[in-house]
Formats: C-alpha cells, sequence, structure tokens
C-alpha cells in the first residue's frame, strides 16, 4: 500500500513540476496561444473573406429555436455566399459560438465570436443573452442584430443593437387582443418559467394589455425542470380560466400540450413566437388540444423561399437534424434568412467590412425581407406593426393561418 | 528561543516569497498590458481578458469553497446559493439612480433608489466612485451572503457529511426559489435580468488626459486579496484547528477545538468569499439572474476543487484557469466542424456543436480515474518548495511554504 | 363535496402518479448509497439516457421488443458505470468517487446533447399506458394509475428479494459492514454489481413510466427527477428502501398540494425546506438508522 | 496541600443506549495528585465512563464534578423516562441539567488519549501538539488570521517546542503523526493531551501494543509526567502489572457496574474481581 501511495506522489509530483511551467505563469502560455490565434484571425481577415458572427443557442432551453434560427442564415449564406462592397467581391464566412442559452456563458461566448473578427453579429434566440452579451459586443464595436429577441431590453439604451422583430410590448397585446376578440375570454391563466425573462415578461405585457380590455388574469410560474404540468392545469380548470397563456420554451411546449390533452382540457393554449416549432405541432398531432400561436412569418407568405428552403434542409441529414427531423419551416429560421441579408445591405451600405462603418451605416439600413418590411427606429428596433395568429391542426402536421393581427398604436 | 524560532526563515523560503511577488507584479503589469497596450480589437486579446477574469473569479470561488470542503472537511454544496446572494447584493447596490425604471421595468423602478458607485461620485469623481463604489458593494455582497450563511448554519451545520451536503445543496435551491419570485421584484426584480450596474469596463483611472483601463486587474486585485486572506487564515492557529476537524471531529473536540464555532467560522468566512465571488462574476456577466447558479454551478465548482486537489489552495487556483481556458475557449474548436490547420481547413466529421462537451467530460472523467487526488493533491505549489528540489534537499511538507500568487 | 373532490382529485392523482416514479429513482441512490456510501449524482442521468433510448429504439424496432431493449441496456449502463468510473476508485477517498459519479453525469448529459443535438425528443406512445382515461370525475392516462400500482408492486418483490434471498442477505451484510463481509467470503463485487442491475433496472421501469407521462426527454430530463429522488431517499432515511419509497410518495403528494395550493413558486423550494426541517428533527432521516462513530 | 481535594467525582452516573445500559450507578472519585486505575474485562463500559467524564456522552442519570463544582448533571427525561432501567431515576431532577461539549471540558482542565489513537493524520507532530495549545490562546480569528496576535503564535510555538523536546518527540516533528512507530504515537498522544495545560488527564489503555519492556518505561513515564505537570491521572488498563504498579487506587467494572474498589492489594485479593476476569486477565 504503502509503495503504490509513494508511486503515486512520486507521479503528482512529476505533474506537478510539469504543471508548473504553465499554471503559475498563465500569462506566459497564454499568450503563445495569442500569437496562434492571432494568425488564425488575420488569415481570415487578409483574405477577402467577411466574417459574420452568428451568436445562438445551440444547447441547453433555447438550443432548439437557436438551431432554427442559425439553419435560416446558413441557408442564406449558402445562396448568397459572396457580397459586393464598392466593386469588390468579398466572401462572407458564418461564425458560430453557442452561447449555452445561459446567461453566464453568454459573454464568453460573446468574446469567442469576437477573437473570430466579425463585421456584424446576428442573434441571438432569447432576449436573455442577447441582453447579457451586449455589453461585451459594444464594448468590441461591433454592431448586433438581433432576430428574434423580443425583450425591449436588447436594444434600450444603447446604440450597438439592432433587431428585426417585433417586441414584447407588442405581441403582448396582440395577443390579448386575441384572446378577447378572437376567442373570447374573459378570464385567462398566465403560466410562465419561473426565473426565465422571456416567459415572464411576456406574461407581464400580455396582463397589462389584457387587463385594459377587462379580464381578468391569473399568473403562475413553474419551476425550471419541472415536468409535471397536471397541477397547473388543474389549477387552471379550477379558476375559471377560458384560456390558457403559456409563453414557455419549446420542451416544456410538449409537455404542457400532451399533458393538456392527457387531462382533456378543451380550452385554447395561445403562446407566443417560441411555440412556432415543429416540435410543438408533432405534440398536438391526434391530440384533442387547441392551440394558437403568434409568429413572425406565415407559411406561404414566399412561396420560392419556402421550397428552397425544404430542398436545402433535406439535402443534409445534419440540417435536417437540426430542423427537427422534417422539413417544416419555422419563423424564427426566417427571421434567421432576413436577418443575414439585413447584415449583407448594411455591409453594402458601410461600403467596407469595418464594424465601425456597419454600425454607422445600419440605422438606414431598410430591406424588404420574406417576413416582410424592414427598417429600423431610433432606438434601433424594427418598425414592425403585424403579428402572424397560427393555429396548429392536430392532424395533419401543419400550423393554419388564423388571421393578421395588428395593434393600433 | 522564540527569536530562533521566528527569524530561522528558510533561505529557500525568503527567495521563495520574492520569486511569488515577483511573479505578481510582473502579472499585474502583464494584465494592465492587456488592457491599455494591446490592441483592443484584436479579438483574442479578448478572449484572453475574458478566460482570465472569469478564471480568476472561479480561482476566488474555488479558494472558499475548498476552505470548506477541503480544509475544514464540512461537505457544503451550498456554494451557487451564496453566489447567488453576493451578485443580487452587488447588482442592487450598484444599479444608476436613473437606469432604475429601465431596469425593473415591471416593478416601479424598483424600492432601491440610489447606487453606492454614484452616491460615492458625487464625491470622488465618476472614476473613483466607480472603484470605491464596485469595492463596497463586493464588501456588502460578501457580508449579506455571510449573514444568510450564519443563519443558515445555525440549524444545519449540526447535520453530518452527506446530509449537510444535501441540506447545503436545498438551501441553494430554496434561495434561488426566494430570488425569482415576483412578491420581492421591487428588489430582485423577479425572474428578469438586473444590468446596468458597475461592471469592470467601468474600473478605470484617469492619469493627465490618458484614461487607463483597469477592467482585468479589478478582478485579479481581489482574488488575490481574497485568497491571500484565505492563505493567511489557513496558515494560521484557526486555520489549524479547520485541518483538526477535517481529521478527527472526535479528537479536534476532545483537544479543546469548539466544534459549532469553528464550523461555523468556516462556514461563514467560505460564504463571504463566495459572495465576493458572486458578486465579481455579476460584473463579468453584465447581468445577473438567478437561473444559472444552479446546483450544476456548484458541481462544477466541486471538479474544479477536486481536479485542483482537496485542500491544496494552489491546486484549486490552477484548476479553475485550466479549467475555465479549457471549456470556454481551447476546445471550442471542436464544436465548428473542423479544424484549422496551416491554413487548410480539415473537415472531421463528428466535429459538430456539443462534441466540444462531450470530449471535455471525457478528459475531466480521465482525470478523476487517473489522477483521483487531483492535480495537487493536498501539496501547495511554492517556489519556495521549488528550490528546495532543485538543489536535491529533502523536500519539507509544503505548509509552510509561500504560496504563490495566482 | 362532489365538486371539491373533482376539483381536488387531479392533484392527488398527479402527486401519487409523480411519488411513484420518484419511488422508482429513489431506489437505486438509496441502494447505491446503502452499500457504497456514494451519492450516485449519475443516476438521474442513467433514468435520461434510458428514456432516450426507449426514444430511438422505437424509431427502428416494434414498441415492446424496445421496452426489453431499453431495460437491458439500461441495466448494461449502470453496471459499466459502476465498473469503469467507480471500482477503480474503491479504496480513494469518498469525494473522489463522487466527483467520478458527477463526472458520470457530465459525461451523459453531454453525449445526450450530442446525439440529440439539443432538441427535445418526443417519446413515443406506449399503447396501453398512454391510453387516457377517466377516473371519476378526472381524465388522465392509464400511466397515473399504474405507476402507484407497479411501484408498489415492485417494491414489494424488492423487500422480498433483500430478506429473503442469498443475494439480499449478502446486501444488508455489505451495508452493514464492508470490510468484514468481504473477509466472510461474500463477493463484494457481484453484490455492488447487483445493487446497479436492481438500481437500473427500476430507473428504466421509472422511465417508462415518467416519460410516458411527460412526454419529452432532453437531456437534463434526468436532472430535477434525480435531485428528487434523492431527497425523498435521504427523506425517508438513505440506505433504507421503504423509506425512501415513503419518502419518495410524501414528496409527490406534497409538490402537488403546495401547487394546488397556488404556491407554485416554491413548490421546488418546499420540497427541500421539508427536508431540512426533517433533517433537523431526525438527522439521518425518517427511517435512517443513527451513526455511531465509537470513541 | 495538607487535605487532598477530590479533582473528580462521579456519582451515581448511569450511561443508557436505549435498552442497554453500558454504565450502571457508578460512583467514583478521584484525588488530587493520585493515579487512578479503572479497569474491568472487555465490554464492561470503561471507555463508556471516560467518554461520560469527558462530554462525549450526556449521561442518562448521575452527575460528574470537576474539583468539587458540578460539571455534567442529568436525568432520565423524555422516552428515557419510562425505559430506564438505572437506580435513582428522581436523584437529579431537581438539579440543573449541565451538558458541556467536549472542548468545554477539556477547557476546564481535563484531557484524554484514546483507546485507539485518533491523532489528525493529515498533519504534522508539531502540528498535532500545537492545536491542543489553540483553545487557550488568547487571540481571535481576526488576529490570528492577519497576524496581529503573533505573539500569542510564538508564545505557543515555544510552548509546543518545550513540550516535544521534553517528551522526546523534537526530532521527528516534521514527521506526519501517523509516520510514527507505534509506541510513539501513543506518546504524541500524550503529548498532546498535555498541552491542553490539563489538571486531570484520563488514559484509555496506554499500554495497548506495548511489549514488556515498552510497558515498563510507561509506568515511569506516566510517573514522571504526574509529577512534573502536577497531575491526577485516571487510566484504563488491561495490563495488570501496569496497574498494580502504578497506581494509587483500583476501581473495577464488570456489565457496567462497580464490583470492588480499593488499593492494588486489595483487588488483588477480592473474589468478586477474580471471578469476572477468569482467565481473562491479559488481553492480546
Amino acid at each position: 500500500m504503502k509503495k503504490i501511495l509513494a508511486l503515486l506522489l512520486a507521479g503528482l509530483m512529476v505533474f506537478a513540476l510539469a504543471a508548473c511551467g504553465t499554471p503559475a505563469e498563465p500569462a506566459e502560455t497564454e499568450e503563445t496561444e495569442t500569437t496562434e490565434a492571432t494568425e488564425a484571425t488575420e488569415t481570415a481577415a487578409s483574405g477577402d473573406t467577411i466574417v459574420i458572427g452568428v451568436y445562438e443557442p445551440l444547447s441547453g432551453d433555447n438550443g432548439a429555436g437557436g438551431k432554427q434560427e442559425t439553419l435560416g442564415m446558413q441557408y442564406a449564406n449558402s445562396i448568397t455566399p459572396t457580397v459586393d462592397i464598392n466593386g469588390t467581391t468579398y466572401n462572407v464566412k458564418l461564425e458560430v459560438a453557442d452561447n449555452e442559452s445561459s446567461n453566464d456563458k453568454a459573454v464568453s461566448a460573446a468574446s469567442t465570436l469576437i477573437a473570430k473578427g466579425p463585421s456584424v453579429i446576428l442573434g441571438s434566440y432569447g432576449s436573455g443573452v442577447s441582453i447579457a452579451a451586449s455589453d461585451t459586443f459594444g464594448a468590441a464595436g461591433i454592431p448586433a442584430i438581433g432576430v428574434t429577441c423580443t425583450n425591449p431590453q436588447v436594444t434600450d439604451g444603447n446604440s450597438h443593437y439592432f433587431r428585426i422583430c417585433f417586441l414584447d410590448p407588442f405581441q403582448g397585446t396582440v395577443l390579448a387582443n386575441f384572446a378577447k376578440d378572437e376567442l373570447g375570454a374573459s378570464t385567462v391563466y398566465c403560466l410562465g418559467q419561473l426565473g426565465n425573462d422571456y416567459d415572464q415578461g411576456l406574461i407581464n405585457y400580455f396582463k397589462q394589455a389584457a387587463e385594459g380590455l377587462g379580464m381578468t388574469v391569473i399568473t403562475d410560474s413553474f419551476p425550471e425542470g419541472n415536468s409535471d404540468f397536471n397541477s397547473y392545469l388543474s389549477n387552471a380548470k379550477n379558476q375559471g380560466a377560458e384560456v390558457i397563456f403559456a409563453p414557455t420554451s419549446i420542451s416544456y411546449a410538449q409537455m404542457i400540450v400532451d399533458q393538456a390533452a392527457a387531462q382533456g382540457i378543451t380550452m385554447p393554449l395561445l403562446a407566443g413566437d417560441t411555440w412556432d416549432s415543429n416540435v410543438v405541432l408533432a405534440a398536438t398531432q391526434g391530440k384533442d388540444v387547441t392551440v394558437y400561436v403568434t409568429t413572425f412569418y406565415a407559411e406561404g407568405g414566399d412561396v420560392d423561399f419556402e421550397n428552397g428552403f425544404k430542398d436545402w434542409i433535406n439535402g443534409d441529414s445534419t440540417n435536417l437534424a437540426n430542423n427537427g427531423g422534417d422539413d417544416m419551416i419555422a419563423a424564427v429560421s426566417v427571421m434567421g434568412y432576413d436577418a443575414y441579408y439585413v447584415a449583407l445591405e448594411a455591409l453594402k451600405a458601410a461600403g467596407s467590412a469595418d464594424p465601425a462603418d456597419v454600425l454607422a451605416a445600419l440605422p438606414g439600413v431598410t430591406y424588404t425581407g420574406v417576413s416582410g418590411e424592414i427598417a429600423f427606429n431610433d432606438i434601433g428596433d424594427a418598425i414592425r406593426d403585424t403579428a402572424f395568429v397560427k393555429q396548429a391542426n392536430t392532424s395533419d402536421n401543419v400550423w393554419d393561418f388564423v388571421k393578421v393581427q395588428s395593434v393600433a398604436e | 528561543m522564540g527569536k530562533k524560532l521566528t527569524a530561522r526563515k528558510a533561505p529557500e523560503q525568503k527567495i521563495g516569497s520574492l520569486v511569488a511577488i515577483l511573479c505578481i507584479i510582473a502579472l499585474y503589469i502583464f494584465l494592465f498590458c492587456l488592457d491599455n497596450v494591446l490592441p483592443a480589437s484584436n479579438g483574442n486579446v479578448q478572449m484572453l481578458i475574458t478566460v482570465l477574469k472569469k478564471g480568476a473569479i472561479y480561482a476566488l470561488v474555488c479558494v472558499s469553497m475548498n476552505l470548506l470542503n477541503g480544509f475544514t472537511g464540512l461537505f457544503s454544496l451550498g456554494q451557487a446559493g451564496f453566489m447567488l446572494i453576493g451578485a443580487y447584493a452587488y447588482a442592487i447596490f450598484a444599479i444608476p439612480a436613473d437606469q432604475h425604471s429601465a431596469v425593473y421595468q415591471y416593478f416601479d423602478g424598483g424600492a432601491i433608489q440610489f447606487s453606492i458607485p454614484e452616491v460615492l461620485g458625487n464625491v470622488l469623481g465618476k472614476n473613483g466612485g466607480a472603484f470605491l463604489g464596485a469595492l463596497i458593494c463586493i464588501i456588502i455582497a460578501g457580508c449579506v451572503a455571510a449573514i444568510f450563511a450564519a443563519l443558515i448554519g445555525i440549524p444545519v451545520l449540526r447535520l453530518k457529511s452527506d446530509y449537510l451536503a444535501i441540506a447545503t445543496l436545498g438551501f441553494a435551491e430554496i434561495i434561488r426559489a426566494v430570488f425569482q419570485w415576483n412578491g420581492l421584484g421591487k428588489i430582485t426584480n423577479g425572474s428578469n435580468l438586473l444590468r446596468k450596474y458597475t461592471n469592470f469596463n467601468d474600473i478605470q483611472i484617469q492619469v493627465g488626459g490618458t484614461i487607463f483601463k483597469l477592467g482585468t486587474i479589478f478582478p485579479f486585485f481581489i482574488a488575490t486579496l481574497s485568497i491571500l486572506i484565505i492563505v493567511l487564515l489557513v496558515t494560521s492557529s484557526y486555520g489549524r484547528a479547520f485541518k483538526s476537524i477535517r481529521d478527527d471531529e472526535v479528537a479536534a473536540e476532545a483537544m479543546g477545538v469548539n466544534l459549532f464555532k469553528h464550523k461555523m467560522l468556516s462556514f461563514v468566512i467560505s460564504s463571504f468569499f463566495a459572495g465576493v465571488g458572486g458578486a465579481l462574476l455579476a460584473m463579468f456577466q453584465t447581468t445577473v439572474q438567478a437561473a444559472p447558479f444552479r446546483s450544476s454551478m456548484t458541481y462544477e465548482i466541486l471538479l474544479m476543487v477536486v481536479i485542483g486537489g482537496i485542500g491544496s489552495i494552489t491546486g484549486s487556483v490552477i484548476a479553475s484557469f485550466l479549467y475555465i481556458s479549457a471549456s470556454e475557449w481551447w476546445l471550442r474548436f471542436l464544436d465548428s466542424g473542423g479544424v484549422t490547420l496551416f491554413h487548410t481547413h480539415f473537415n472531421i466529421p463528428f466535429f459538430r456543436d456539443g462534441f466540444r462537451k462531450v470530449v471535455f467530460s471525457v478528459v475531466i472523467m480521465v482525470i478523476v480515474l487517473f489522477f483521483s487526488r487531483g492535480i495537487m493533491g493536498d501539496k501547495e505549489l511554492s517556489f519556495a518548495g521549488m528550490i528546495r528540489r532543485l538543489r536535491g534537499k529533502k523536500a519539507v511538507p509544503a505548509a509552510e511554504g509561500e504560496e504563490d500568487a495566482q | 363535496m362532489s365538486a371539491w373532490i373533482s376539483a381536488n382529485l387531479p392533484y392527488l392523482l398527479a402527486g401519487i402518479s409523480v411519488g411513484g416514479q420518484y419511488a422508482l429513482i429513489a431506489i437505486g441512490y438509496t441502494m447505491v448509497y446503502g452499500i457504497l456510501r456514494l451519492i450516485n449524482f449519475a443516476h438521474g442521468d442513467v433514468f435520461m439516457v434510458a428514456g432516450l433510448i426507449m426514444v430511438y429504439a422505437t424509431a427502428s424496432l416494434p414498441i415492446y421488443i424496445s421496452v426489453i431493449l431499453v431495460v437491458v441496456a439500461t441495466v448494461l449502463l449502470g453496471v459499466v458505470i459502476e465498473k469503469v468510473a467507480y471500482k477503480p476508485l474503491r479504496s480513494a477517498p469518498r469525494m473522489s468517487v463522487m466527483i467520478s459519479a458527477i463526472g458520470v453525469s457530465y459525461l451523459l448529459q453531454n453525449c445526450a446533447l450530442y446525439f440529440t443535438g439539443g432538441l427535445p425528443q418526443v417519446y413515443p406512445n406506449i399503447p396501453f399506458l398512454s391510453k387516457v382515461v377517466q377516473v371519476g370525475p378526472a381524465t388522465t392516462k392509464m400511466v397515473t394509475i399504474v405507476t402507484p400500482i407497479l411501484t408498489l408492486v415492485l417494491v414489494f418483490a424488492l423487500v422480498a428479494l433483500i430478506k429473503y434471498t442469498k443475494v439480499g442477505m449478502a446486501m444488508r451484510a455489505v451495508s452493514r459492514d464492508f470490510e468484514t463481509s468481504e473477509l466472510m467470503g461474500i463477493k463484494i463485487n457481484n453484490v455492488i454489481s447487483m445493487t446497479f442491475v436492481i438500481g437500473c433496472f427500476l430507473a428504466a421501469v421509472g422511465s417508462l413510466l415518467y416519460f410516458t407521462n411527460y412526454n419529452s426527454v432532453i437531456p437534463t430530463s434526468g436532472a430535477m427527477p434525480g435531485l428528487k429522488a434523492f431527497v425523498a431517499a435521504v427523506f425517508g432515511g438513505i440506505g433504507s428502501v421503504p423509506g425512501a419509497v415513503i419518502g419518495a410518495f410524501i414528496i409527490g403528494i406534497c409538490e402537488n398540494i403546495i401547487k394546488g395550493l397556488g404556491w407554485t413558486v416554491f413548490s421546488d423550494a418546499f420540497t427541500f425546506v421539508l427536508l431540512i426541517v426533517i433533517l433537523l428533527v431526525k438527522p439521518t432521516g425518517i427511517f435512517g438508522e443513527k451513526a455511531t462513530d465509537k470513541v | 496541600m495538607s487535605e487532598k481535594r477530590h479533582v473528580l467525582q462521579v456519582e451515581n452516573a448511569t450511561m443508557q443506549f436505549g435498552g442497554v445500559v453500558a454504565v450502571n450507578n457508578l460512583t467514583m472519585e478521584v484525588n488530587e495528585g493520585e493515579i487512578v486505575a479503572l479497569i474491568g474485562p472487555n465490554g464492561a463500559g470503561k471507555t463508556t465512563a471516560f467518554n461520560v467524564i469527558t462530554g462525549v456522552y450526556q449521561p442518562t442519570n448521575g452527575r460528574v464534578s470537576f474539583y468539587e463544582k458540578p460539571m455534567v448533571c442529568n436525568h432520565p427525561r423524555g422516552k428515557m423516562e419510562k425505559l430506564y432501567k438505572g437506580q435513582n431515576p428522581k436523584m437529579y431532577v431537581h438539579e440543573h441539567t449541565l451538558a458541556p461539549t467536549p472542548d468545554h471540558i477539556t477547557k476546564l482542565g481535563i484531557a484524554r488519549t484514546f483507546q485507539n489513537i485518533r491523532l489528525w493524520k493529515s498533519m504534522t507532530v508539531f502540528e498535532n501538539v500545537i492545536i491542543a495549545k489553540h483553545m487557550r490562546a488568547k487571540h481571535n480569528i481576526f488576529s490570528s488570521t492577519f497576524r496581529v496576535s503573533r505573539k500569542e503564535e510564538i508564545r505557543m510555538r515555544e510552548e509546543t517546542e518545550a513540550l516535544l523536546r521534553e517528551q522526546g518527540l523534537w526530532r521527528v516533528k516534521d514527521d506526519l503523526a501517523t509516520s510514527l512507530p507505534y509506541g510513539l504515537q501513543r506518546r504524541l498522544e500524550i503529548a498532546r493531551a498535555l498541552a491542553t495545560d490539563p489538571k486531570l488527564l484520563l488514559l484509555d489503555e496506554p499500554a495497548a501494543g506495548m511489549n514488556p519492556q515498552e510497558t515498563l518505561e510507561l509506568a515511569s513515564f506516566i510517573h514522571d509526567i504526574r509529577d512534573k505537570y502536577k497531575l491526577t491521572i485516571l487510566l484504563i488498563e488491561h495490563h495488570m502489572d501496569l496497574v498494580m504498579n502504578i497506581s494509587d487506587r483500583i476501581y473495577v467494572l464488570d456489565f457496567g457496574s462497580l464490583i470492588a474498589h480499593g488499593i492494588p492489594s486489595e483487588i488483588q485479593a477480592n473474589q468478586h474481581v477474580i471471578d469476572a476476569y477468569l482467565g481473562v486477565v491479559e488481553d492480546e
């Protein structure tokens, strides 16, 4: 025993000595690392390549949505892999960094992107991570275009963050109007994830709007990692709700739909843009549930785009897997697609690949994308006044278009 | 006789301390250059800065956990909870008054309507206010965490080993739920982010007309100071008493060590520094939300502690820098679909999202299985020890050795 | 009265069903702890992997074969984990083994992340279990009713196994005194493997029930149920099988009552408050044996 | 110091674990400067008696006084009220319940060693001893951490050095405690106990595992430390030669009860004692 111990200790010492060189002077080793990496950046920048950073969650709670959004950008990149700036053609390279849907990983992911020397950054799905990375982008002077982050705080109080989607106050109002006008609800049960700013924020705006319309709103939240929603659904039923509003992330959505069906809940389920996903749709198949979502895009808006995108998805197994196994077009993919072109427009308008020029040019950029007209207001938000409402078709595995909803404000 | 004892510091030890101090100075000069001399537009400098900052913060948190788990033998899994308290306490007192309405957008601007850095800023100027204000907020963060620890400790520290672990883990989860509760929204902002508070980028000094950024030095400064205090504590009489509790509680008690008092001290001090670490993490992240402070964060810290070696402060420090660099930087290429070597891009089929994490967890398993005592065991890395070893003298147990700073 | 029942029956049903699922996982924790004094943090993730295996197996195999495959593969996984990650550390400090467990948990989660790409996987419907049935005024899935019954049957079988069979006796001996049992000629490694076989078998069954009820599998699916089940095990006195089962049911039911009362924010927190209170009154759980430190 | 004071008085001490009575109505006293032995067959309750005296266990009933001041006192309560099998259940009902923790008792001046050596494994000989000085040092956590009470630390180091030199352990001061040979480990445990500045020293089988030569040395060693540190000593021992050689008085326990006490020659002749030991005079 002693011998083994001694041997182990000796081994440890050797290891420790070997380790001394590295960590006692973290500065030195990491410096060499830097020079190596610098070379890599230089090769990227010195050629005729422009880097667009993609800052998206590829894992964690929002992994599914982030992947679909990224797919839209990758598809756009596959169609238009180059950009002409002042007569020179540059290749456009997408660099993706995974923010893991988590605020504490956001800064590192953002730094990783910055290390690749991007001209502009796209993303993220999920507002929290966007806000968390905002200062890092800002400090590096790189403009960012939010794709589907709907929280007002993303663009509020800074000059480098833009976005092409509508905002939560708008979406909340749209949803409240829809619940009142179309579903005729007077009592709404809101269910969101505790600690998730997207859920709670949207519920908050919904509540404001709904109470303004004279509806009764009951709010409830479930802890992270919860999977049993039976009690929540019973709460909704017992409290006389006529509509359940549950703007949760996709994985919870799936369980809520399934359990609502099992419990025989017939009242409509209403949700925001997160639920517009084939994963949620798949969960509704063959079940007696009514699911409405508001979203950025309704299928059938641009047939050419859709066919092209579907062909592209089906042509690659990885893409197909990332899209959730089928060729459904998620609205976030469309937004990702549009975001890419907005970025290209900005590059063209800037006349250079320098982030500072892009930042200066971005406020004036306008673009007519698949999802509609895109232009920015003073804050950097897209000027949008419409949202699409869709309903899950429980037998055909498609979303049925219900109506275009807008608010007069 | 006493004079002989104290004066008899081995020459290696003197040289060792000198080398350590020189290294710290060199490190600080390097950090200063990183912030101010090297081009900020260079992405890799950014990345290095990010990793160094986060590494320093985690080093502090790991050392604080090591104090509890490694030196006092209290198996506690509440570290993330105390970090959360620290992060919130820091952020709440450091949000500028005019930002309250934006940050607490759903809670009418919140209950606390002042910001310590700002109040101080009125007296000391913007930079001085930010520096001193951040410092005071960090201390407040530590104190709030320590107060919570004292309250929790009274009932919980009576529990033994695994029961203590699960009780502290549970406590951390309770704290998380409480901080996310809308009922406290006016203070904690419920489920929403706290942001806009003083962060590392605000820490700078103005000499003449030039502004020098201290954003990277600051976390190192706090972490070095905190770790130094912990080292002093561990090598003091109280530190020895902690170790005696770890080795044998019954014997410690029989030799007059008041178990409850010492466990409580260790718990409170560890939580204080966890709170400080949480505050630094809040500064680093620029936003705070309760959600990421879940039990997996505690596990991650525990992993670093064990990889470094339970009961080794230098081990914890080394392990946290390695861990953070590897997980957030060095291994990222594994996610990107291939490697670029010598200007050629190789596509490797397994390389896609998530592969980094798989490789990383395999590496962790290998370390855990083949170096079950961690990188350093319970020894310390010391320059004095190295010099001794170089001279071929018999190594003396490292407890007396000098710390190398980071 | 009937209105009250119809309003509250769903909570109770959900509570009992959740309790049964926690119980099946908790047994794995409690048995491993009883024998190795190890908090097997990877157990919740084994449970999650069992769910994923089912998802992938049904893609190409008929459902009943898949079920068998899930059980066999999960048991195998458990045994392999024990042989690779825990056995080499048998003489190492306890903390190392636990870290190894955390490492395995990471590995399983990250592998799941890699293979699923982070997308939630829809769990297949198992014909009988997924059927929607009417219980008095409440509607629910068949699995809700099957879970507690199956749990109790399995637990009684397990208790009988521990009490009356040779291997059960060996298990009890090993949990009493590791070294002495070894000296008495008990093959420790077989006993430990057996513990993992039983624990993982129950986790596999638990996963079939759980994911039929909540039909989405994500890499972190196992984390929360795992933690809750562990709390249940501690609650009942870790090391005691009946304790774990009773603890699991208490936690499952209390959790749902709390949700019904409208304190949904604190439903998880409450579980831990309950745990801490119990530990303060009985530091080793309800059925736990008092640890005696011979001086 | 003409008349000797009682250093330790144990009165009617009963220790019951569930239904098992480990120590039953033990009454004994130790006078200043005495060496008193507590003997009895294996499982007689000797170590339990030590644990009651040093506060590891709270007695179910009875009182322990140190220098004629009550230190530990209890009577059967709660569940024990019904379960109690010992004597005098009502005797201490009206007295204050006293249940100091072991460290408190050590601070009063009672130090002990353990039957199965309990040194701090990861620490050096020097550290093992200096920790015992911790409780009496005039410092707090801040002064100690920030080296404000450096003088106190120096004093502790000096005293530890002196003690180690006296005990012949100085040359191994930097060795790990557990790397010492068995005899030295026992010696170190005694040194550690002495470092707490005790008035009463409890030795739990100090000669266990020693050969006759070492045992002989131990006898004179115990005498020496008694005189040198002005100690009173209570010891548990199985080596009858040693016990008879050094004890002023002897108490004999069997099945938790006191069966005899007196000076060594009386004990040697006592029929009860011989019966109790019958053939098991020496263990190991």
